[in-house]
């Protein structure tokens, strides 16, 4: 049995893959994967710091629930914006995308 | 067994990542991230949640990445390549996931985390229920707004006024 | 004497590995894919009054899939020119795999189950979740126009049918009052689900029908008008194993009906438990084959609509109807 | 014996894995001719006797994209119903109160969804 530090390290493992592709990548998709896997990295550290407690206790697993979900919607809504982005501008690359700018 | 589960799942879980954020191209990125997030939902069975796994597995790799591949297919899998051309940030960032990493060693090291033993009553698929629906039922209906709003957003903007 | 032995002779002899290579593993999923095989197109030659496979065995063509099997692994393997080879030999090889898991699922009887997880039925289509991107993937990668629209019409379809499919299984698993295969059935030991669930059985058995690709809703590979869709570009072993899942999901999935619905392996103890599971399934994939050569193939857009109107409301009946089966009217 | 986790499906998904790449390797040592090389005809796309013309990856069909984002939100829908129907016994009427609102409120962006369908010509 391994101690449950190690499944702390692999969510701050996986939160530092996410921040270093957040801020090294311009594609607006593979923002969103960086995003995607800074919100496994948060479930993984919920369910392990409810098994943390003794007795373990259940919320953890709830609120992964409502994340999961949360994620799936914020990964449709902001696919569609990238889907309508490109057909606008045939470009997704964010640093390129400055017509807001004025 | 269970230790050489984990270190499976972990490293492919990682790679995986890695490989989504770094993979030229974008088709190759949502195919490991499908993996990647197949990894955590192994890490979450090894934690006795069965039932947040399964639906990780079914909305995430069901849903989520079939989403992505459409649109990366849509998309083009080559646009929106740009060389990275940011040495500074890049940099930075490095030197965050170092610091970040240096963290994990000082959390493997500690002995305030004791090894997990038997979950009981934390990881009872019941108990699961009656909390989600007693104790956050309020939050269940802002969920349940939440998503409404997602989808009819997610349609207005995906409406077109030409043809396909 | 075996002294090193030793650990390979447990492990072999252990009950979960010859279940795992034995029965409802490996061996009996390709005999029984095969042997589909040919029920299939015995069905379907009687229906259109032919005769069907013929010469291959003394016993009317029995063994003409396992011929058929041996030609199709002799032809030579090559991949298409600018196709995406990685994913070309993946996606088919992983589909394979992921069709034979859920046979793993099911229970064929007391104890003679691979695993028996708490949550299996959620397993069970958490796992058919996976073949839609495996299917566009396929379709993708070669590179080809036929394949390219019959992966795109596979993800449309298998998305629009796993909801209605999900929500059907919901009324189960409301009355049953658990996730757990094993326990569903042995919830059905007063009364088979068929009866209160009557709805439900039908939209389940038709969005599996969808989900397996089949005919009336065989868009994906419609021989006639895309040439087999995204398993056009398929040369020798690899076109087994796009073509195998068909076959084991059709294996699994009337199973799965017969566990959730039909009572599994419950039957009169004059015969062993094994014997009314097998039989049951037999003619739920009886039933599944008389439907494909009865029906005209539907339009995608038909298909498209019928699943997102017509299926899920029904679904959302039958959840209604199972709430008041279960709880009893509002009392508000 | 009920298990929670993986090590009975996982250990039976592993050997199926291994066990299909393993007969696909040795099949293809097997089986591929002497001298394995395609002639370039037989290494074209095919399409129908024609010599094929134009990019593979064409004729996106995107008419249907909306149907996909619903189907994301409606999994995540299912798996928590699936969380309250197991237990329905026990929630009864007051404890299943959440959800039957939950459904309603779901049911409004089909209608929207519907709507657009019967606007358009192709869904």
């Amino acid at each position: 049995m391994e101690p449950l530090s190690s499944f702390f390290a692999v969510s701050v493992i996986l939160l530092g893959i996410g921040i270093y592709g957040l801020t090294t990548k311009r594609n607006a998709i593979r923002i969103l994967f960086s995003v995607e896997l800074i919100y496994n990295a948060a479930n993984l550290n919920l369910i392990a710091f409810a098994r943390l407690r003794n007795p373990p206790i259940v919320t953890g697993q709830v609120l992964v629930l409502f994340t999961i979900a949360l994620a799936a919607m914020e990964a449709a809504v902001g696919l569609s914006i990238i889907i309508l982005v490109s057909r606008l501008n045939a470009e997704i690359d964010l640093s390129k995308l400055s017509k807001l700018k004025g | 067994m269970t230790d050489l589960l984990f270190l499976a799942f972990a490293a492919v879980t990682i790679g995986a990542a890695i490989l989504a954020i770094e993979a030229r191209d974008l088709v190759y990125g949502a195919a490991a991230l499908g993996i990647a997030f197949l990894g955590v939902a192994g890490l979450f069975f090894l934690l006795d949640a069965a039932y947040v796994g399964w639906f990780q597995i079914a909305v995430y790799i069901g849903a989520v990445v079939v989403l992505i591949l459409f649109t990366v297919m849509l998309v083009g899998p080559k646009m929106g390549e740009a060389p990275l051309g940011l040495k500074r940030v890049s940099l930075l960032a490095a030197i965050l996931v170092s610091l970040l990493l240096g963290m994990t060693g000082a959390l493997a090291n500690a002995t305030a985390f004791p090894g997990k033993d038997s979950c009981g009553s934390g990881c009872d698929l019941y108990l699961l229920s009656t909390s989600l629906l007693k104790n956050y039922g309020v939050q269940l209906e802002f969920m349940s707004l939440v998503m409404a709003a997602a989808v009819i957003g997610a349609l207005a903007l995906s409406k077109t006024d030409r043809g396909p | 004497m075996l002294g090193p032995l030793q650990p390979l002779i447990d492990m072999v002899t252990s009950p979960l590995f010859l279940m795992i290579v034995l029965f409802p593993g490996l061996t009996s999923i390709a005999i029984i894919g095969a042997l589909l095989g040919w029920l299939e197109r015995k069905v379907t030659a009687r229906v259109q009054l032919r005769i069907g496979p013929l010469y291959a065995s003394p016993a009317g063509g029995i063994l003409q899939m396992f011929a058929d099997l041996i030609k199709l692994s002799f032809k030579e393997l090559f991949v298409p020119e600018n196709s995406d080879a990685f994913f070309f030999i993946m996606a088919p090889t992983t589909g394979l795999v992921i069709g034979a898991a859920l046979v793993g699922l099911i229970p064929f009887a007391p104890g003679l189950q691979i695993a028996n997880i708490e949550v299996g039925l959620p397993a069970f289509l958490a796992i058919i979740t996976l073949s839609p991107s495996l299917v566009l993937l396929a379709g993708w990668s070669a590179n080809s126009k036929f394949p390219f629209i019959g992966g795109l019409r596979a993800l449309f379809q298998q998305t629009a049918y796993e909801i209605p499919l999900w929500l059907s299984a919901l009324g189960v698993i409301m009355m049953a009052g658990t996730l757990n295969l094993a326990q569903i059935v042995a919830a059905q030991s007063t009364g088979w689900f068929i009866i209160p669930q009557a709805l439900g059985a039908f939209i389940f058995l038709v969005t599996s029908v969808a989900e397996m690709e089949r005919l009336p809703f065989d868009l994906p590979e419609a021989e006639s008008e895309i040439m087999m869709g995204w398993q056009a570009e398929y040369p020798g072993v690899l076109f087994l194993a796009a073509q195998g899942p068909g076959f084991v999901k059709l294996y699994a999935f009337s199973a799965l009906f017969t566990t959730i619905y039909l009572g599994g392996f419950l039957g009169p103890s004059l015969l062993p438990p094994l014997f009314w599971m097998l039989s049951k399934t037999l003619v739920v994939i009886i039933l599944i084959m008389l439907l494909r050569s009865t029906f005209p193939r539907v339009r995608l857009d038909q298909l498209l609509r019928a699943g997102w109107t017509t299926l899920l409301t029904l679904a959302i009946v039958n959840i209604g109807i199972t709430y008041l089966l279960v709880v009893g009217l509002p009392t508000f | 014996m009920v298990a929670q986790g993986i090590p009975e499906i996982g250990a039976y998904i592993g050997f199926l894995f291994v066990s299909t790449v393993a007969l696909i390797i040795v099949l293809k040592l097997l089986i591929t001719p002497r001298d394995p090389r395609p002639t370039p005809e037989k290494k074209k796309p095919f399409e129908s006797g024609q010599i094929a013309v134009g990019p593979g990856r064409t004729r996106f069909i995107i008419q249907y994209y909306p149907y996909l984002l619903m189907f994301v939100v409606y999994d995540v829908i299912a798996m928590f119903l699936f969380a309250w129907g197991l237990n329905l016994r026990s929630l009864g009427e007051a404890g299943s109160l959440p959800v039957l609102v939950f459904i309603v409120v779901l049911l409004i962006p089909l209608g929207y969804a519907l709507h657009l369908a019967n606007h358009r010509e192709n869904w």
